[in-house]
This record gives C-alpha cells, structure tokens and sequence, in this order.
C-alpha cells in the first residue's frame, strides 16, 4: 500500500514510500517535503536546493504540481493494484462535445440529425469577453442538441451528442 | 459646496486602483457591486459599497445612477470597459447633475465612432491609414472587392478593444470576414457597421499619454508600446518605447498634442498609433479614459494621472506643466490572466488557495486578487497587473522577470509562465517586437530537468499517499475548503 | 575568474531584500539558516539554503564560514544587524579567500569603537560633540561627575543600533546609568567600555548615505531623517530630510563626504548626525553597513544601491559619478514590528493566520511575512517595511497612511495603528520632530463609535456562538491551525 | 442558549441570535457578517459600508478583533447563564508574577525570603533584542524563585512566588 505509479507527461515513475525505504525506480531519493501553509504550499528539499511547490488536486489521482514562474506539471498517480483508466482509452469513442469552460452559448452551428466532419465549428461560447469556436473532436452524425444560444454552462457539461 | 463623493463604476484591479487615489486624496468613495462579487477586494476597498444586482449590471446605467443617488455621491469615475466609453452614460451622469470623470460626452461619442475619429485625426494634420471612410455597405460590389489591396482589416465602427476586428488576406476572404466582425460588433456594441483600413505590416503599436483641462491645454505624459499582444489583446506594455529616435518620439507626441488640442480635450486620453518599419506612423484611435497600462507611465513620470484626472473633474485647474514632465528610467507591466497557457490560452476558474504577490525593489503591484476569492467566468480575464521599474529598460525586464518568478497563485492556471517566456525571448530583450510577434511565438514549455522530475514524482507520490489516509481516517486535519464554509456564511446569514 | 556566488548571512526581510537583487543581477545565491527558520522566507528567495543549527548561529562565524564553502559562495553579504559590524568576521571571510561585501576590515574596526570614530570625525574636520575621548575608568572621581554638565549621555564605546546608550539627568544618576550601560554593553558586545557625550536637547536625527569605491571616490546619496524613534530605535524614516534650508543640507553632504574620503572609504555606509534646533550639526557614528531604512533613499535616487555594493564588491568599478544623482519627490518607511501597541509595546509572537500586504501605485513592500509563519521571540521584532513615494513629503504620508490601512496580519499583534497615529500627528505633518518626540508621544487610542462599538458586540457574539455550535457538534468545517498540521508535517518527514 | 453577553473595555452589550430576531441591548441589529477566508477574515455589513474583520480566540471567550489600520479591540463573551470570572476578581489576590512573553531571563534580583515593594524590579528579561524590567505586581515576601539568568521562558511561565 506504499508503492505508487506516478506518471508525468509520458514517464513513468515507481515511488516506494515504504518506512525507511523511500525510492523512486527502486533508487533511494534523499528529499523532503515540509508544510508551509496547509492549502498544499510545500517546500521541497533536495540537499542544499529548497523549492517551493503548490499541490492540488485537479480530480482523483491527478495533481496538478505550480513551481515558481508559474509552470505546472501534472501528475496521475495510481496505487500499484489499482491502476486507472488513462485518458487516452476513453477518447476512442468519444460520445458528446462539452464545454471546456465556463460560458455563455453565442450561437449553435448545428442541428440535431446533421452530418458533421471533424474540426468542424459545432457551438460558439463566450467567456471573459472572448469568443471561442468549440469544433467537433470527430465525424459523425449529431444525435441531440443540448444547448441553445444565451444559455449559461458549466464546464464540462455536455453541449451536444454524437449518434453512435 | 458640497464635498465631493467619488463613485467607482467598475470593478476588479481598476476599482481598487481608483479607490485607493480616493482614499489617499481624502475623499469619500464608493463602490458598486453584482451578486458575484460581494466580497470583491473593491468593496473592501471603499468607504460605502452599494449592491446593484446580477452580474451584468456594472452595464446598467440606470442602476450605476440610482447607487450615486442612494450614496450621494457627486461624481463618477467609469474606470475602463463596461460604460467607460459609452457616451449615453456620460451624458446620464450630468444630465444628473453628477460630474463624469472623464471627457466631454461628444469627445467620447466622437472618439467612440472610429470613422469620425479617422476624420478628426486627418482634420487635425495627423497622418491616416487608408481606408474607407464611410460605412461598408450591406452588399459590397463584387467590383469593389477585387480592387483593394490585400491583406486588408475589417474594423468595427464603434469598436474598442481590440474587438470586431477581422483579416481578410484574399477577395475570397473578405466577405466571411465582414461577416464575422459584422455579427462580432453586433453582439458587442449593438451597432454592425464596419470599415475597411489598410493593414500596416509589422507595425508597432505605440501611444500616447495626454492630459487636457478642455480649455484647450493639453500635456503629453510620454509614450507607451504596446506591442506584444495575443489575439489583439495587450499582454505586456512598456514605457518609454525602445529604440525610438528622439526626433520620431518628438513627431508622435506633437501629433497626439494636436489631435488633443483640436478637441480641446478634457481628462485622461490616449492616442493610438502603429509604426511601421520605415518609421511612419498612422493614426488608429483614441482611447477616452484610463488604461490598463498607464501605471507604466506612472511609474517613469512619478505622477499619479488618475490624482490629476479627478483634481481636474472636481474643477481644479491643471497644476502641471509641460516642464514639469520628466521621464525616469523604464518601467514595464505584465497582465496577469486567468488563462491557462498551457491549454490553448482557455479562461481558467477557480478557487485562489494561497497567494504571495511579490514585492522590493521597483516593483508595483496592482491585483484584485485576495486569498479564497473565487474568479469566476463572468468577467473579463484580467487578475492583476505587475509592473517594474528599473534605472534601465533592461533592468526593469530583470526586475519584472524576478517578480514573476516570485508571483504564486494556488489554485488557478495563469499566464505567468508565458510572460516570463515573452520577456525572455532574444526579439523581446532586444525591443524588436512588432504586433505580431506572438502569433509565431510557440516557445518550448520548459520542462524540468530528469533529476528534478523524479523528485517531483515523489512529492506527488507523497501528497496522494497523505491524501488518502486522510480520508481513510476521517482526519481531523482535513484541509478546509472556502466552498465548505459556504454552509456556515449562509448559516450566519440567516440568523 | 570563478562566477561569483552570493551568500547573505542574515535573515528575515533583509535576507530576501538583498537576494531579490542577487537575481535581478542573475547572480546564484545561497541562504543559510537556522533550526526556527526552516521555511522562511529568505530560505525560499535564494537558489541554495544550507542549514547551519540553533537560533544563534547567524553569529557564528565558522558556521558561515562553513556555509560559504559547502556551498562554494565567493562572496558574503552580510545585511545589518548579526555580523555586519564585526570586523573580526570580515577578517576572517577575507582570510578564507572569499569576498566580503563591505568595507575593509579595519574600517569595521574603527568605525565600530565608538571612540576612535570619534576622533576620526574630528580629524577630517566633522564637528564632534563634546565629551570624553577616553574609555571612562572604572571608577569616576566624585570630583569630576560634579564638573560634568547635565544631562549627559553614557554610550558604550562598541555600541551600536542604539543600544547600551543611558542618559543621566544628574550627578545622583551618573554612577547607576554607568553600571547600566556597561551591563547592557558587556551582554550585548562582550566589551562594557563606555564614554560620555554630552546631549543634545532637542535634536533631529539626520543621516547621509555614501557609496565608496575604496579608491578615494566617495559618493553622497543624499540624507534621510530618522528622527521618530522609541527607545533608540528608529520607528519611520524618510529622505529627504524635510524642511531642511539647502545650504545646511550641502554642508551636511558635504561633511559625510569629507569623513568618507579621509576614510577612502569602501562599499555603503552611514553617517550619522544631530541637528540641533540652532541648525548646527554634530557627527555621532558611521553604520559600515546596509541600513534597515535605505529603501527611501532608493526610493528617491531610483537607484538600486545593493546592486551598486554588490557590483563594487565584485571588482566592478563605480558606474555612478555625483551628477548622476537626482533626488525626486519623497519617500517615507514604516517599520512593521511583532509589537503589541497597546500592551506597552511588548513583543508580540504568534502564527500569521491572514495575511493582505499593501500594494498599487508608490508603494513598496519589503517583508518577511508569509501566511501560516510563526513569529516566535528568538529575532528581533522587525517583520517588514512599508515604504511610500509621493510627489511631495504630503503625497508620500497620505499614501503611507492609506496602505498602513490596508496591511492585514492576522494572528500577531503589531505596531501598525501606532504607527498611523504617528504619522496623523500635526507636528509630524508639519516636518517638526525630534528624536524625542514619541517620549511624550501618548495618543487617546482610537475607539470605535458607539454605532461601530455595537456592530462589534454582535460580530463577537456571532463567532462565539458559532464556535459553541462547532464544538458541540464536531463540525467537519472546523478551521484548520498550522500547528494542528506541524502532526503530518512530521509524519511525512518522517516517511 | 441564544442569548450572549459581550464585553468590549467597560461596556456590555446584550446580544440576542434567536432566529429572526438578533437584538443588541434589546434594539435590533441590522448588521450581516460574510465569510472571506476560512482562517478568520470577515466582511462586517451594515447598510452600505463593508468592513473587514479579522477575528481570532485568544483564549476562552475573548476575542481579539482587528480593524483596518491594525486598531484591536478585546471582547469577552459570555452566554447569559455561565458568566465567567471576571479578570478583576482574580486580580485581588496575585501569587505570582508570571513572563508576559517568551523570552530569556537575564538578571533575577530577588531572593527567596526577601520582602518587596509594589513595583520594585524583580526580574530582567530579554525578547527581541529588548531588556524589560518585570516590576512586582504587589508588595510582599518572596516565597520561591522559579527561574535563574539564562534561562528561557514561555509566555505565561511562573518567574516568582509570593507568600501568602
């Protein structure tokens, strides 16, 4: 129960966090990590190097990592036996198009039964004063029509589905 | 007389910004505020705040009027955006016997429709880009459109900032391209006429400073640049511009200075230009109310322009003079978005868990952003501004790039890591930017080195290791959520 | 040539103040600290920190030393305070081949006995107060306490930052306030060598800053005055000197200059001077050293004079020449101290809960403060400076005062509302102080009107009841303390 | 349960948070307090002005409130039934005079048995670069002494006992 994958961009990474057995790819890692504010503000020591490092959890087994300069570097982390399914499954089929933000529908390009091509403009979103053309992720045939225009949404919710 | 009470029509950093010259002249203030923003830093930052209602409403200028008469304020600052540039709202606010802090209603009807401006400018002697100086009309001549020059920019007649504006490289382009701005203006401004104006290739964005009593003496407070922008939005502005030959700088300003006195403007105002690479430059536009970026002129000046646009609404008399205007070292601001660069550019929202704004030497710091806010998608992106001085323009960059560094908001992606790529980039430091530097900037995200990575892979291993204890053991420890405590406030709220 | 590599031994605001300029100068630097210090600031400001032990480290010279070598630093900046006036300590970073960012060891030497600056100042021709040029014996003759005129400074001859200084009004207090001040110097000097000086009633603190390349060129960067002070602590400092007729002012510059020159003095120092209410002026010490209170000077020259030390120390040579040296406007600091107020000024320590530092236009923040740090009272009480510009000395206060409202600390007790009193106080507006103006400095606390008083009463009620409520109920919201943490913190050190 | 009484310097206030009717001193109060920051930042609204608050406990049913411009105020709370001792009453009857902070104790200059005077100096103490004459708090015998030079203490510590 203290071994974990952690995979950042496309590497992979066995963290071991036994009682005096900590290692990543089974060589032993001298750092530490000390609270400095329990929002999830760390430093992280290496030696003579102290870093400072912002956690916080974007959904369940990823974290996203801000170091100073404002990069962020996102981890998934998963318990050995409880790998889960990546991202990269689950767009094989992909079944609607959701919204990437908070927003406010301007105008909704297509009608439910159309035949559509990927990359093609399906609804145009508003947010913080910018327009944002929302483009079908696939081709495929327009099943339902979730939105119309002047209607708020939520990120992430479904704006229109695929048939299948 | 009645003491002057000075209301805020904005929100965000501009709101504080205003307030705190308020506070630090000895006047009263007010703020207005929408449903979303009740515990917004510019309600902290007044002495009343008055709610309005939902979130649109810094857009109404009935409500905004009613907030003066229930506060009894005397005079109105608009800020920029919502109705900065409206000439309705100037002229409500002294058909109520408010004062406007800003320019005469006309000047900002006038400024606002950028046809009449165009004529304006060429009747002052400034020079024009060619163009069209009357409206598209709804059909355009097939004829028509095979004679001009292209690329060629469609532009809306009462646009502002940077919005209804669209390219057309090709005949065949153009009419996709009329539309687009047409249906873009019409939703921004309710108004969808456009006009044609010839693009200037690799131009650079320069402005001017001004500051008229509307008596018809007008000052000049130096110039900006402003040419790194992101889908014609400003990111990063600078004073004094690189690199420019005083005799150019000289031309640029006379021009502003006659196109001012022309107007015989009134209050705080920006001339806009683009500077080609021959060293012509063009009339754009004129911006009738306070900037973004004018702290960077603040900051090389030493004077606080908006102390000097309220002093001259409340009737005092322009206590500058042309001498008096000193340009020191360099001074350089970069905006702090709610935008995720690592993903396209897309608003970011959330929730701002730790913040640690930078500070020392030469650095200003101008942010509506306070621990537990919650940035929601209903405004405009803009979080907070950093800008450096520095004895150098190239001290100010090392100065902007070590705040940076320093700058942490948790809980919200930002375009930091961008700015610091900007400002770090050969072109950059080398003050050798034109206006379309960022559409073929795509630096390579830094990634860290295979030693810091590993250890990075541990915190994170560390982090989900205490994650789910906690929440194996039912920790007492739990980190708090603001959104938790919601519970609590409204409980309170109903007592 | 070795790339240079800074290492600041000191802490708190000054240590991030001076590795805010190592990066600005791209210079890699190392922090040291101490077992109460793990994650201070200054830890995190620096590319490097190397720990060196218990809370009195900073003062071990072979700790530093070793600090320096672990971590290959070639240069030592040494802050104020701790080792900055050490001599033995500069010798020893020289003898270790590193560079010590400062003056010659001997001058540390000879500035830091009392007496032998004294007679330094006299023979460049500095007008010097009267008193004895000589330790006092251990017993003083009852003849000659007699013969002395009241009152009478005693001043340990090591002394500095005002301590081990007393004052005796009379023959019957000299032999108590001899004892005094050779207790307070032998525990805070190991040297309890003490001189008389006579006093000076009613005299302004006035101090110049010089800059010297140890060559003989010496430049003056004009005064500050640090008349508001408690206890011998300066408490608000400003430049310029308000007030001042400009013929006194050159004489004083020029009298600084003079001991500078005669001194071929090296890196930044101090005079310091009295001013009588006669207008004539009196050298007291040199302070071989950054001082607490040099953002004002920076403030109004613009310039960076860390940079300019440390580049000097580097081998660089001096880029400035007196004519470049502008004064503009007036900038005034407050010191921010961990000092309960209105509990007779009692050191305060705690965990910063909430924290909001000050920010927008002529304001500068220099700090040490981070939410979540505990203020514990092994240091001193100096936790950040809050610095203002202004146009003029009036525009400086008012923004000064208007941030001095905006700084939140949550969870510690500080000065601030005093401090606010200070600077509303007519005699400080009008420029008329004296450093003994806080001894009879008592302002009626303010207190909220009754209305307000009322409000309050609720606001208290209303948090114990949901206190009460939370206990009883063991709320899953109940707010989070540091320290609760500091359990897991351990927990995972200890993975 | 709902009813408190607050004291703030010599003042009482008669609180009432019984649901739709908050009184103070039997005058209803108009007052809203928001939640800014779960740490203890409020926003105190009463009509239109909005007051930050930051609130914290210093101990049992005090309460430290810090205004803008770092003015402080002291409340002590009390529900109507379990008032407390007041500060006052104990004050009558000092045993000992205690470190009113952390610090390093440089001179003690009493001894066990001696006789003192109200206000006479009975300890020297050191915080924060600062020596500080701790004065007797009453006149009266020395029974014990608790601390010696060099030592260091906790705010609150016992330094010296008296008889009784």
């Amino acid at each position: 129960m203290s071994l974990y994958t952690v995979e950042i961009g496309n590497r992979t990474y066995r963290v071991d966090l036994s009682p005096h057995r900590k290692t990543v790819n089974g060589e032993p890692i001298d750092t530490e990590m000390l609270l400095l504010n329990p929002n999830g503000l760390y430093l992280l020591r290496h030696h003579s190097r102290a870093l400072e490092l912002f956690l916080n959890s974007l959904d369940e087994g990823t974290f996203q990592m801000l170091l100073r300069g404002g990069q962020r570097i996102i981890s998934h982390v998963a318990t050995r036996n409880t790998r889960r399914a990546r991202a990269g499954e689950a767009a094989q089929n992909i079944k609607s198009l959701v919204a990437p933000m908070h927003g406010l529908v301007v105008d909704v390009l297509v009608q439910e039964g159309q035949n559509v091509e990927k990359n093609q403009t399906l609804v145009v979103l508003e947010s913080m004063k910018m327009q944002m053309q929302l483009r079908s992720p696939r081709a495929g045939k327009i099943q339902r029509v979730l939105v119309s225009p002047g209607r708020q949404v939520e990120k992430g919710s479904e704006l229109v589905q695929f048939s299948n | 007389m009645t003491r002057p009470k000075i209301l805020v029509a904005n929100r965000g950093e501009i709101a504080v910004r205003i307030l705190r010259t308020c506070r630090e002249m000895g006047l009263p203030s007010v703020a207005v505020y929408t449903s979303v923003d009740q515990s917004a830093l510019h309600v902290r930052s007044a002495d009343e705040a008055i709610f309005i209602g939902e979130p649109r409403q810094y857009l109404n200028i009935q409500a905004i009027l009613q907030a003066a008469q229930q506060s009894g304020a005397t005079a109105i600052h608009p800020g920029y955006g919502f109705l900065a540039e409206n000439a309705d709202f100037a002229r409500a606010v002294e058909a109520a016997g408010l004062i406007f802090i800003g320019p005469r209603a006309e000047t900002v009807a006038r400024m606002g429709d950028k046809l009449a401006a165009r004529r304006a400018a060429r009747k002052a002697g400034l020079p024009v880009l060619a163009g069209t100086d009357a409206p598209l009309p709804p059909d355009l001549p097939v004829e028509l459109i095979k004679t001009i020059q292209y690329p060629v920019l469609v532009k809306a007649a009462a646009g502002g900032g940077g919005r209804g504006i669209r390219l057309a490289r090709s005949p065949e382009e153009l009419p996709a391209m009329i539309e687009a701005a047409r249906r873009e203006a019409q939703s921004a401004f309710q108004d969808d006429t456009v006009f044609l104006e010839s693009l200037v290739q690799s131009a650079r964005h320069i402005e001017v400073q001004i500051l008229g009593d509307g008596k018809g003496n007008v000052l000049c407070l130096g110039e900006r640049e402003c040419s790194i922008q992101r889908r014609r939005q400003k990111l990063i502005e600078e004073a004094p511009a690189p690199g420019l030959p005083d005799d150019l700088r000289r031309q640029i300003h006379e021009a502003a200075l006659q196109l001012g006195r022309s107007l015989r403007y009134r209050s705080l105002g920006t001339v806009e230009f683009l500077l080609d690479d021959q060293g012509r430059f063009y009339f754009i536009e004129v911006n009738p109310r306070i900037q973004v970026e004018h702290p960077v002129t603040e900051m090389v000046t030493g004077l606080d322009i908006v102390q000097h646009q309220i002093a001259l609404a409340l009737g005092e008399p322009l206590r500058l003079r042309q001498e008096d205007i000193h340009v020191r070292g360099a001074a350089i601001e970069a905006r702090i978005l709610a935008e995720d660069s690592q993903a396209g550019f897309l608003p970011s929202t959330g929730e701002i868990l730790y913040l640690k704004e930078p500070g020392g030497p030469g650095i200003r710091v101008d942010s509506a952003l306070y621990p537990g806010m919650k940035v929601g998608a209903e405004y405009d992106s803009l979080l907070a501004k950093l800008i450096a001085w520095g004895e150098t323009r190239e001290h100010a960059i090392r100065r902007l790039q070590r705040a940076l560094h320093e700058y942490q908001i948790g809980g919200l992606s930002t375009d930091i890591d961008f700015l610091l790529q900007i400002i770090e980039s050969p072109a950059f430091l080398k003050g050798e930017v034109n206006t379309t530097y960022l559409e073929s900037f795509s630096p390579k995200p830094p990634e860290p080195s295979p030693e810091l990575e590993r250890q990075l892979a541990f915190a994170a291993a560390l982090y989900a290791h205490y994650q789910q204890s906690r929440l194996g053991q039912n920790h007492p420890n739990r980190p708090i959520s603001y959104w938790q405590m919601v519970g609590w406030r409204e409980q309170m709220n109903r007592l």
